[in-house]
């Protein structure tokens, strides 16, 4: 049965159906949501003549590319509800309103899971004000006004923020919200969208209140660019609160690493850079296709062979099993391909 | 004797020569090259008349020559390669000659983008040390560079420049050899503010024997302030102001006094110098100092005293 | 018009969005008034099955010998044109489309989308009518054998999952043998197991051959069939393949500055030297300053387990530990692994035992007292010339340069050659790993295609007009032109990319470009523009 | 008023598209013209475009260091500036030719670009050869 | 190889003024490869004319053609279709291309589109350097294969004036002193030794000086008898 049946249409996804269809398999895509791209059609560019590679765009890019694929077979509205069969002729059970009487009956060879993550919600964190103070807003917000308007600005007064914190690992790296895990792309995105900022208005003051800056390309120096901007602070510290101060500025009370005492510092806007969780699917799905789930709550992996679930047939790709940024996602989508492909056709 | 000229004589006695340089006018009317004599009279073996320096028309040097020779003055006669072709440089120097000129310093001559004619086209039909060429032919040979016979040949005696600031600096003494066997009676060097360098140029130009076979008069000129320094060290090529000369200025109560003082100090160090027979001194319109700085640096009764030699 | 050609024009029902922003009929009236068209017809959906065969049927019976087709976006349609035109027995890329929908329909008011339309199907006509057929062929077979270069892991598993594919790898190694993995640093110790399995399983792979102890000096060929001169034991042997992949040899070293060597700090009795202290490589990190890896933990840890009563401490401004290495990173602290901030590189002072003065991030300036003193470094010492011999260009961090901007990161703009960057960041081996099965998984899809597409949109020499400038062999990205034996500029149709380049800087006008041409470009502007002066 | 926008086959018409699907308006004065790479375009096609009576010409590329042909747009945006050069030489502003950079996911970029083209040439007044035909 | 570049677009307009029918003619040789007047650069030269012209009433017809060698009769006679009817050429050619076509059409005007430069290279796509002065007796054997002629600002042939510094010329700092190239050069050969040598006054004969200069192979010159034989060919 040489087709794979691809669960999710973000950027793992399809790079996944457009590696297969490149090699001449045929693939059925299904999204739950009405829109193919997943996450990433969220995400605004955040280049203005010069391209910083946040890969916003690639998403798109890839759509297109499967778009004109003709061996890409594409459901919208569709989900999951059944798995039979065995590895290398699977019958899959898809429900969705989009369906004729809400369901179909799809056969696949193998399978690729690649239905991404949530953003961590930030109002789990309570000490940091997301929803009860004013101009406090995710990472996911920002690229949201990105990607609608090409201009970050302050909610309550619709103008540039004179001054921007940004707080690092909100839901990453802690273990209070099950978050253990570093999400591998935020230092990256809350550092292009910071170069954004001070293209769109170079007066704009920005602070990061960071951990580790774990950026994984080297081209990318945040110590170096920070240095070459005036009004770019990094402070390393994991702030308490973020509280209402005065005349409502979202104001940050912090310690930072090598002075003692509490600080308290007010801003026109804070970002915070929420990261990667599980999707809520992420059990329920395990559960259908019979796959494992880590401690982390990400689908696992088989240790050193990428890509590969603990059961046969079943590939994984993206977020689903655990932190990974656009340009990683893809490739993993690619990986995921190779190896759905390789098992039709040695039945590995 | 070759020429015959006072200062051909002052060297050839061994005494430390001393020559100092006058810029011709901007001007039809010789007046201040006559103020520049009579003030300058006696204080120098010979004087030279720059050759429409720094690329600008001024009143020629021949013609500023005779009339130095009016006041009973020596000249020496400074002459470009960017003016003239061969034609012209040796029948300029049989007029020159016939009106008792008899020093001559050849030089290639700063270049036309200098100088407020900017627009005007160059020569270099020769260069410098083919300009010493053709002229020993001319006084050894009593031919024109051809070979066709002169009736009479003009006695004269050979100047050339050399400039141990410019680079490649290993190149700086071939090039001083170069002249010497083209025919270099005498060299007038660049201004000197780096003693260091110069004293390096010059043990290699006595460790190739140089120094025996021409008169090199070492070239000074006295600042009027830190930002004469400074525009020297920055705009003028060829030239090397070292921080400490520009600092002393900068700090003087008088920077005026300073530069003199500088002036003499570098004179009294080069007299110590094996092979430096003698100094120029270049007081760009500041020719009236150079009485003052002569007697500051005890040279002005050099030639009272022959037992005195080169030093 | 120009004799013998005969356009046909179909109108997709839908042209004008499902709920019809304009009047197909009045569009297809005035269609049918250009001379230059034999037949016009409102095809129902024209990308469903029986649009298509109702298209295909139209185009056979009015003998056409090219078509326009008014409908939506050609961006994800142009596929599916390309078969309607082969079945109709024309050429696959003999037609021009319109953009009705997303570039007329949806962006202007009726009255104005209307008007519009008539002009965008006119600018097709006429760009159709000076259509000239490109050479083109979509199935030029390729070299179904791929040749893997470089030692260690990255080239190890590239090899192997091309050979798991059924695919003929060559793989060629400076080395007599692998750079084991246990020369390298994972992150998860099953997976350092299974990778020397792999490498082992490699070894005897009835489709991999490996040359070992071999230099590459040689490559020429075109992509889809390259060849490569591979030079050992002093004789050269050829070696033809369809792709090739680039995956030197990443080595990690622990450099011993102070202290014993690296060789006994591993062994398991560590007798002096007990105080071990860890610094990160000077470079390499993307944060740009020096970061604690979690290559350098992993390091950290084999030495503890080793000789549990040593004293390990790491040192570096940012602890860098991606994804799952916080699990690592969190393991080492457990075991007693000191991590230390600190603000600058740190001073050494006198020989073992030495003294590190370092500024701590949080309690300012601090000596430290060690009797071992190792650096992190990380070196790729193929790369460079791999880069030159296959005119993959490095990027100014050392690294190949790759086509990012199309997320096949592991890409080069040399067709058919594809790199693993092994140096972006401190790569634990799961990380080249992947980097290396995506490389493969690439040249994969071309090689089990088995077949390339060249030709279509490219440009192509008028030797004639040409004047040798070269002007064309420096500006293309993709070093499609050279300059032929009769001393004239000629582009290597399999590299040409169509971005067309070269057509708009050719001093000589030397350069033609199918699928766009200066009639072309040229005709739409006046189409649009009629009547405007 | 006649609007000719040159655009590169990939960020500039895929950004136009998607300015279309999320039913974004703009003027009908603009015909886009589809180019393999902004880098295709030579001056020759714009100044031809101006003496037909064009009121402004704009080219659209993908970002620099983004485009996907590595640097066909900036080989563009090099000759546009002479392009602008010589308009203005001519008597015509070179402020009626503009070169721009765009994502393919800027749908509301593509709009302003295009209401940006048509305000400018309000503002100029029409192409004289235009206005007198 | 021969630069040029083209006069300012208002200088070109000027020299047109007055004339109707103009033919723009490029040439396929060096200024193509220089950027001034290959057949892209005439297109363009001419589209803006033709724009020029509407917009200013100038009622110019501007035709453009490019031939292989302007400085060549055969290639310029292919013009003769061309030329009719027009009363001026814009020759986008080097001097030497504008005279052929001037010499074999006397009665159009023929316009001078470029500035011709000098003989030199393209250093980089797009920055072309002199090189050599064409002064008709080569020293390079002499001077590490750089021309003193026309790379040191004062053609001088004995080494570096006073004005050198840092690999530099007096004039400008952006002008590499040729001396000091040729310094090193000779260094890199081991042949310093040149230097020391005296190089006598050029002889500029074979140069400028000699009056118009002119090459005669007499065995590839046609004997008036072999003339007669082949006939006339007009």
């Amino acid at each position: 049965m040489k087709k794979v049946l691809i669960i999710g249409a973000g950027t793992a996804g399809l790079s996944a159906a457009s590696s297969l269809s490149e090699r001449g398999i045929s693939s059925v895509l299904i999204e739950r949501s009405a829109i193919l791209g997943g996450m990433a059609t969220e995400f605004g560019c955040k280049g203005i003549r010069e391209c910083v590679r946040c890969d916003a765009c690639l998403a798109r890019d890839k759509v297109n590319e499967v778009k004109r694929s003709e061996l890409v077979e594409r459901i919208k509205g569709a989900n999951i509800s059944k798995l039979s069969g065995k590895p290398g002729d699977y019958r899959i059970t898809l429900s969705g309103l989009s369906l004729e009487g809400g369901k179909r009956q799809v056969r696949a060879g193998a399978i690729i899971c690649a239905f991404g993550y949530e953003p961590f919600d930030a109002k789990l964190d309570h000490r940091l004000g997301y929803g009860l103070v004013g101009d406090v807003i995710s990472s996911i917000d920002v690229e949201r006004q990105l990607k609608a308007t090409g201009r970050i600005v302050v909610p309550s007064t619709g103008n540039n923020p004179a001054s921007v914190a940004f707080i690092q690992c909100v839901g990453s790296r802690d273990k209070r919200f099950k978050q253990e895990l570093c999400s591998r792309a935020c230092c990256k995105s809350a550092f292009k969208t910071s170069q954004f900022l001070k293209k769109q208005d170079p007066e704009t003051m920005i602070t990061f209140h960071y951990m580790d800056w774990r950026l994984n390309d080297p081209r990318e120096n945040v110590r170096q660019w920070a240095s070459g901007q005036n009004g770019v602070e990094l402070l390393r510290s994991r702030p308490a609160e973020v509280f209402s101060g005065e005349d409502h500025r979202p104001t940050i009370r912090f310690a930072a690493e090598g002075d003692a005492q509490v600080n308290e510092k007010g801003y026109d806007l804070i970002v915070l850079s929420v990261g990667i969780a599980p999707s809520s699917e992420t059990s329920r799905l395990a559960q259908v296709l019979g796959t494992e789930v880590d401690r982390y709550g990400f689908l696992r992996t088989i240790p050193g062979d990428a890509c590969v679930s603990t059961r046969a047939g079943i590939f994984l790709a993206g977020c689903c099993s655990g932190p990974k940024d656009l340009v990683e996602s893809a490739k993993d989508g690619a990986v995921a391909a190779h190896k759905a492909f390789q098992f039709l056709e040695a039945g590995l | 004797m070759k020429s015959g000229s006072n200062l051909e004589k002052v060297l050839d006695a061994g005494n430390f020569a001393v020559t100092a340089e006058i810029g011709p006018p901007k001007s039809a009317s010789a007046e201040s090259i006559i103020k520049h004599a009579k003030e300058m009279k006696g204080f120098a073996d010979a004087f030279n008349l720059t050759d429409n320096q720094t690329a600008m028309a001024r009143m020629s040097s021949i013609a500023s020559a005779v009339v130095l020779i009016r006041e009973g003055l020596e000249p020496v006669i400074q002459m470009t390669c960017r003016d003239r072709n061969r034609l012209a440089m040796q029948s300029d120097i049989l007029g020159a000659s016939a009106l008792g000129v008899r020093n001559v310093l050849c030089i290639s001559g700063d270049h036309q983008t200098f100088g407020n004619q900017r627009e005007a086209k160059n020569v270099y039909d020769l260069d410098s040390i083919q300009q010493l060429m053709v002229f020993k032919r001319m006084r050894d040979e009593g031919k024109v560079w051809s070979g066709e016979a002169l009736e009479v040949a003009p006695p004269l005696f050979l100047g050339a420049a050399a400039n141990p600031f410019a680079d490649p600096f290993e190149f700086r003494v071939t090039r001083l050899a170069k002249k010497v066997k083209a025919g270099a009676d005498f060299i007038q060097t660049q201004s000197i503010f780096d003693m260091e360098r110069f004293e390096r140029w010059m043990s290699m130009v006595r460790a190739k024997g140089l120094h025996e076979r021409v008169h090199i008069l070492a070239g000074v000129m006295p600042l009027k302030s830190h930002k004469v320094a400074l525009y020297l060290k920055n705009k003028v090529s060829g030239m090397i102001v070292p921080d400490g000369v520009i600092e002393r200025l900068k700090d003087a109560k008088d920077p005026k006094e300073e530069g003199i003082q500088i002036c003499v100090e570098q004179i009294q160090r080069l007299r110590g110098i094996e092979g430096v027979h003698g100094v120029h001194i270049m007081a760009v319109q500041w020719e009236e100092k150079v009485p003052e700085i002569v007697r500051k640096a005890g040279i002005d009764n050099r030639r009272r005293d022959p037992n005195l030699k080169h030093n | 018009m120009t004799d013998e050609t005969s356009i046909g024009v179909l109108i997709c029902s839908w042209a004008g969005g499902k709920d019809g922003a304009f009047d197909l009929q009045a569009l297809k009236d005035h269609a049918a008034r250009s001379p230059l068209v034999t037949f016009v017809a409102i095809v129902d959906r024209i990308c469903s099955s029986s649009g298509q065969s109702e298209a295909v049927e139209l185009l056979k019976r009015h003998k056409v010998d090219r078509f326009v087709v008014a409908a939506c976006s050609p961006g994800s349609k142009e596929p599916l044109y390309r078969r309607i035109s082969s079945l109709a027995g024309l050429h696959p890329l003999g037609f021009e489309s319109a953009n009705l929908r997303e570039q007329c329909a949806y962006v202007h008011d009726s009255p104005h989308a209307a008007e519009k339309a008539k002009v965008l199907i006119d600018m097709a006509i006429a760009k159709a009518d000076l259509w000239v057929p490109p050479p083109y062929e979509d199935e030029l077979p390729v070299t179904r054998r791929a040749a893997i270069i470089g030692d260690g892991l990255a080239a190890g598993i590239a090899a192997y999952e091309l050979a798991m594919q059924g695919i003929d790898v060559d793989l060629i190694m400076r080395s007599e043998g692998f750079e084991w993995p246990a020369d390298y640093l994972f992150e998860n110790r099953v997976a350092q197991h299974r990778a020397e399995q792999t490498m082992m399983a490699l070894a005897i792979h009835p489709r991999v051959n490996l040359v070992q102890a071999a230099e590459v000096v040689g490559f020429d060929g075109v992509p889809g069939s390259f060849g490569l001169m591979v030079e050992r034991y002093g004789d050269i042997l050829p070696i033809k393949c369809g792709a090739v992949v680039l995956a030197p040899h990443l080595e990690v070293k622990f450099k011993v500055l102070r202290g014993t060597q690296v060789g006994a700090l591993l062994s398991s009795d560590l007798q002096d030297g007990k105080r071990v202290v860890i610094l990160p490589g000077a470079t390499g990190s993307g944060v740009g300053c020096n970061c604690v890896s979690a290559r350098a933990v992993r390091f950290a840890q084999t030495v503890k387990e080793r000789s549990r009563d040593s004293q390990v401490m790491l040192m570096g401004r940012e602890m860098r530990a991606l994804g799952s290495c916080e699990s690592i990173y969190e393991e080492a602290q457990r075991q007693g692994i000191i991590f230390t901030r600190i603000e600058q590189v740190p001073v050494l002072e006198g020989e073992s035992p030495c003294t590190l003065k370092v500024m701590d991030a949080s309690l300012g300036e601090l000596a430290v007292k060690a009797d071992t003193v190792v650096m992190e470094t990380s070196d790729a010492p193929q790369l460079p010339s791999l880069s030159r011999l296959f005119g993959v260009p490095m990027d100014q961090k050392g690294d190949f340069l790759t086509l990012e901007t199309r997320l096949r990161s592991t890409e080069t703009m040399q067709r058919g050659v594809f790199a693993c960057r092994v140096r972006m960041g401190n790569m634990m081996a799961e990380d080249l790993m992947l980097e290396a099965k995506s490389a493969a998984s690439f040249a994969a899809e071309l090689l089990t295609k088995g077949t390339m597409e060249v030709g279509g949109a490219v440009a192509e020499v008028e030797p004639e007009k040409c004047s040798a400038c070269l002007a064309c062999v420096r500006i293309c990205p993709y070093g499609a032109p050279v300059i032929g034996e009769a001393g004239k500029a000629q582009i290597v149709m399999q590299k040409c990319q169509g971005c067309g380049i070269c057509v708009g800087l050719c001093p000589s006008k030397a350069i033609a470009m199918y699928g766009s041409s200066d009639a072309q470009l040229r005709a739409q502007a006046s189409v649009a523009l009629q009547g405007v002066r | 008023m006649r609007i000719i926008g040159y655009i590169c086959d990939h960020a500039a018409y895929s950004a136009a598209d998607l300015a279309g699907q999320s039913g974004l308006r703009y003027s009908s004065d603009v015909v886009l013209i589809r180019l393999p790479c902004a880098g295709r375009l030579d001056i020759i096609q714009v100044l031809k475009a101006f003496r037909d009576g064009a009121d402004a010409v704009f080219v659209a590329g993908c970002l620099e260091k983004n485009c996907h042909h590595v640097y066909g747009n900036i080989e563009a945006r090099k000759r546009m500036e002479q392009a602008k050069g010589i308009l203005d030489a001519i008597g015509l502003n070179g402020k009626r030719l503009e070169m721009f950079n765009l994502a393919s996911n800027q749908d509301f970029k593509f709009k302003e670009i295009v209401d940006m083209m048509v305000k400018r040439v309000e503002e100029l007044g029409r192409n004289p050869l235009a206005v007198r035909a | 190889m021969i630069i040029g570049e083209q006069k300012p677009f208002k200088e070109l307009c000027a020299l047109l003024d007055g004339h109707k029918e103009i033919l723009v003619a490029g040439c396929r040789s060096c200024v193509a490869i220089c950027l001034a007047g290959g057949e892209k650069e005439v297109g363009v030269v001419a589209e803006s004319l033709r724009l020029y012209s509407d917009l200013n009433g100038k009622e110019w017809r501007v035709d453009e053609v490019t031939v292989e060698r302007q400085c060549e009769k055969e290639f310029v006679l292919d013009l003769i279709e061309r030329t009719k009817g027009k009363d001026a050429v814009l020759s986008l050619a080097c001097g030497v291309g504008a005279q052929s076509v001037q010499s074999l059409y006397p009665g159009i005007r023929v316009l001078p589109g470029l500035n011709t430069s000098n003989m030199g290279a393209p250093e980089e796509q797009g920055v072309f350097v002199e090189k050599c002065g064409g002064c008709g007796d080569c020293v390079l054997h002499l001077t590490g294969g750089i021309c003193p002629i026309v790379r040191c600002a004062k053609s001088l042939l004995n080494g570096p004036c006073g004005g050198s510094q840092n690999g530099k010329c007096e004039i400008s700092p952006d002008v590499p002193c040729a001396w000091d190239q040729i310094y090193h050069s000779l260094e890199r050969l081991g042949r310093l030794d040149l230097l020391e040598e005296l190089i006598p006054p050029k002889n500029w004969l074979p140069s400028r000086s000699g009056g118009p200069r002119k090459i005669v192979r007499p065995e590839a010159v046609l004997t008036p008898v072999e003339k007669e034989l082949r006939g006339a060919k007009e």
